[in-house]
């Protein structure tokens, strides 16, 4: 393991410190937690309030801010943080019109978050919590944990952390999710595994010509490995993927986030979105919405993620669109 | 029996197990999971060891809910508040009904399926809770007892939780879980607590 | 080589559809070229332009827009671009008060862009040309190429180009110039080489357990090898390298850039950040402006720069938090 | 004698050679270097070759010029302007005094002089041009004469280009730059256009 980091047990804490240092006048660290704070909450708003295991940044962190969350919850590189942050997060975002909590569909974050939302409301703030799970390489199922939530959360950030400013109440945000959500989806491709500080070996590993389809942001694992294609032939495959999950038209109208999963750089994210810009654009795909770059990353995995949402309300894109003062957006 | 002493000792050789087998929990959850349960779990009883020594307590209940907080705060994931929602069920029954320990666990493990909605048989640190229960229930818990519900998880397919997403190839591992639980009651037993 | 990519002889234009598909709002391609052009040029103004070989994205052209340049060119993968094209985007970006070009301090960007500065001349297209050159990694002698242009450039970038859009004339431009850059020193260090894609090989080899303190950003030799070491060692060596080009002083006043080299996530770039901070909080050097991000790479290449500019005038300031829209700042 | 014909055969001559040595010059910059010069000059002379077939010339000027303009375009990285401005300074010196190779050739090699400020012994492609033009002049330039000045680059410490990045270690590696140079009147004499 090659990496500039001091102890390992202390990248999330040092992490969090670089991170508040690079974006004073934005956020602020709540003392004695790993929980980073907008400092300009929106008095009366629903406050977003998000979270998770490390090691996707700039997921949360960089997305809290006006405009977006209210507050992040930091937990150990894909670890998912403990209740008692999560309350401190809900009690410090809470400004009278309640919190809503973004879930990644993960076992550890589900109970986590909902044991946190158990104590907040003993303690009588109004909270509420939607769970993302935009990964269609699993297949989904009530039995099991279902679809991850993965590189799609950020875009559920954005239009319901719009939303929220716009004054929408608890039960809106709540009505609205159920909408934004079943439209997102994200299928992804690996080129080489991250390595998680504390074990210091990469989570999986694949040939040097080799490359997987479908693995996850924690190095969960794929649906297919075969040898390295083009960009173009993976953008068919990914976009094959969606349209069998979207069953789209011609026509159709959606947003499209091609993300960097942390050690792939912007030219070859570039290429990717060159070569899915034209399977779309072939198949009458319009495209109001479009973002490029390293948003949820998996520590220094190689390889990208194709996101699409369907556009399904006006309103949507709007907030897509609405200004947002954070690190990374 | 369950005494305020007896229950601290039990904690304890509870953390020593965890740490020494920290890295093994770990490679087994590098094989169906994300490979850190030892260091989660390691984490955890080591908080819970400290917030254990630093008071002292009048009650079972008191001892149980000092741990449980302590592990609910520092292990994270998936198992944190598996385990904290078991040491708080756990500790709510010593509250009423402090001497007899099948009831204690039963409340535990009820906990732990009321949190994560698993089964028995869906290949999660329930698979050891369960049969743990029903032995202590006939008084005959044992070690064996303990290794073979651990053992019993491999060729279970997983259903809940991260293994989950292997599907078929979740068959054929132990489950962290179920390992680190098996240690729990191992050092019961160990403990001379039964 | 493992890359998301079509022909390796593609990567420069495929990457430049991209890009615009991803910005069209923003940016142009200008066509048959591989010119990036702001699609809201500022009429009387002066037009920045700069450009360089491709590799280092975003860098240029994810800061063309509003504020920062008018106008970028990508030559081949570390190769500078031809005076042709440099000329095509002299003669689209002019809005009539002159064209300013900023070239990295490499004999090649060097040569071409004097040329089609030249070529502009004769056109009667006033124009005039600022070379940065901040990397201290490098003696600096007349003798030989010089310091190189490095990460340092894109402040320039911004300051110059916001000054631009005050309304500075061009010799007022240059004259600022000569004042800033001499003021933006930067140092480097790299974990492992970007791979060129028409090479198909790294530019050079580490050891699993080496860095390199000094590469370039074409992966050029640096001053010294050793095992890698933590990262607040990392952040002493780079900051004395500093502290002796900068001689600076208690209460001195600077401008900070914490620079990812392309493969090394932002977690990495936090920790390391967080380490430089104390190291000069602890030399009462004050920070009022930073960033942190990946924005000028060298391909994959894994490992980060430290840019420091003094802020000798509050302007300087004041145009660094000036609006921009761009891709990428 | 330079003629039209005689000047584009001699181009074309120099085009197969930097396309057959390619890989040779990219290894020769890879290790003083950026590992490009095969890759950029490849793609010029075959961007040069096709203008000079697609057009017809009615003076060496012509056939220099368009030459030049080629190559500059699309060589790039610092070998492109210097290749462009050679030719460039040869079209103008062949428009007035055509017939005499020597003072053409003198005129490129000032051409790259003035574009990149390199003197001789700074291992650049000048150390090539220079003893050439001399050689020229003495009507005695051979194939051993420019052997000889591109090898002796090799002991050169380099003062310009990417190489200077490396101080003495540019020390023992032959000048990609002038191998291609090397390369351009090598054929020169194999064109028999002396
Ligand atoms: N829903 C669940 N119910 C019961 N136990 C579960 C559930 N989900 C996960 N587990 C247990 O948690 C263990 C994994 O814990 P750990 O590795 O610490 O957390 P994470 O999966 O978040 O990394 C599994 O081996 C399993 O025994
Ligand atoms: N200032 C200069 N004057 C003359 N020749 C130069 C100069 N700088 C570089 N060269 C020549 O250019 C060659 C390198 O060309 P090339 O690799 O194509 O460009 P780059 O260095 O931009 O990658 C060198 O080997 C050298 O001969
Ligand atoms: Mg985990
Ligand atoms: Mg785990
Ligand atoms: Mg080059
Ligand atoms: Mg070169």
């Amino acid at each position: 393991m090659k990496k500039i980091i001091n102890k390992p047990e202390d990248v999330v804490d040092q992490m969090i410190d670089g991170l508040i240092f690079g974006s004073e006048d934005l956020i602020e660290r709540i003392p004695g937690t790993n929980v980073i704070l907008n400092k300009q909450l929106s008095k009366g708003k629903v406050a977003l309030v998000s979270g998770g295991g490390s090691g996707h940044e700039p997921t949360h962190a960089g997305f809290v801010g006006p405009g977006m969350l209210a507050a992040a919850v930091c937990g150990q590189v894909f670890t998912s943080p403990a209740p008692d942050q999560i309350l401190e997060a809900i009690k410090q975002a809470d400004q009278g019109a309640g919190v809503l909590l973004v879930i990644k569909n993960y076992s550890g974050d589900i109970m986590n978050f909902e044991m946190a939302e158990e104590l907040a409301a003993m303690d009588e703030i109004e909270v509420d919590h939607i769970v993302v799970d935009d990964d269609i390489a699993v297949e989904d199922s009530t039995y099991t944990a279902g679809r991850r939530g993965v590189a799609g959360t950020i875009l559920v950030h954005k239009i319901i952390g719009a939303a929220a400013e716009s004054g929408l109440s608890l039960k809106e945000l709540k009505a609205l999710a159920d909408q934004v959500i079943p439209s997102i989806k994200t299928i992804g491709v690996a080129l080489s595994a991250g390595t998680v500080p504390e074990s210091g070996k990469p989570g999986f590993e694949l040939e040097d010509n080799e490359m997987e389809y479908g693995v996850g942001i924690h190095g969960e694992p794929g649906y297919r490995r075969e040898p390295i294609k083009p960009s173009r032939e993976i953008a068919e495959e990914l976009t094959d993927q969606l349209r069998k999950a979207f069953q789209w038209k011609a026509g159709d109208c959606y947003g499209i986030l091609v993300n960097g999963l942390g050690a792939t750089p912007l030219m070859e994210q570039y290429i990717f979105a060159n070569d899915v810009a034209q399977l779309l654009k072939s198949e009458q795909i319009e495209l109001p919405f479009r973002k490029i770059g390293s948003y949820m990353t998996s520590l220094d995995m190689a390889g990208l993620s194709l996101t699409l949402i369907q556009l399904k309300d006006d309103h949507w894109l709007d907030w897509l669109n609405a200004p947002a003062r954070t690190t990374a957006w | 029996m369950l005494t305020v002493e007896s229950t601290i000792k039990w904690l304890n050789l509870f953390s020593e197990k965890v740490e020494k087998n920290k890295d093994y929990l770990s490679e087994l959850d590098q094989a169906i999971g994300d490979g850190d349960h030892g260091a989660n779990m390691a984490r955890g009883v080591a908080a819970m060891n400290e917030a254990l020594s630093n008071k002292s307590f009048d009650s079972i209940q008191d001892v149980l809910k000092t741990a449980a907080m302590a592990l609910l705060s520092k292990i994270g994931g998936a198992s944190g508040p598996l385990y904290g929602s078991a040491l708080i069920a756990m500790a709510k029954q010593a509250g009423e009904d402090r001497s007899d320990l099948a009831s204690i666990i039963q409340a535990g493990s009820d906990g732990i399926q009321k949190r994560g909605k698993a089964e028995p048989g869906d290949k999660t640190m329930v698979d050891v809770w369960v049969p743990v229960v029903n032995a202590l229930k006939n008084n005959k818990l044992s070690a064996d007892i303990i290794k073979k519900a651990v053992q019993d998880t491999e060729p279970l397919k997983a259903k809940k939780g991260r293994a989950s997403y292997l599907g078929d190839r979740s068959i054929g591992h132990i489950d962290p879980g179920s390992m680190s639980s098996g240690y729990l009651f191992e050092t019961l037993i160990e403990g001379d607590t039964l």
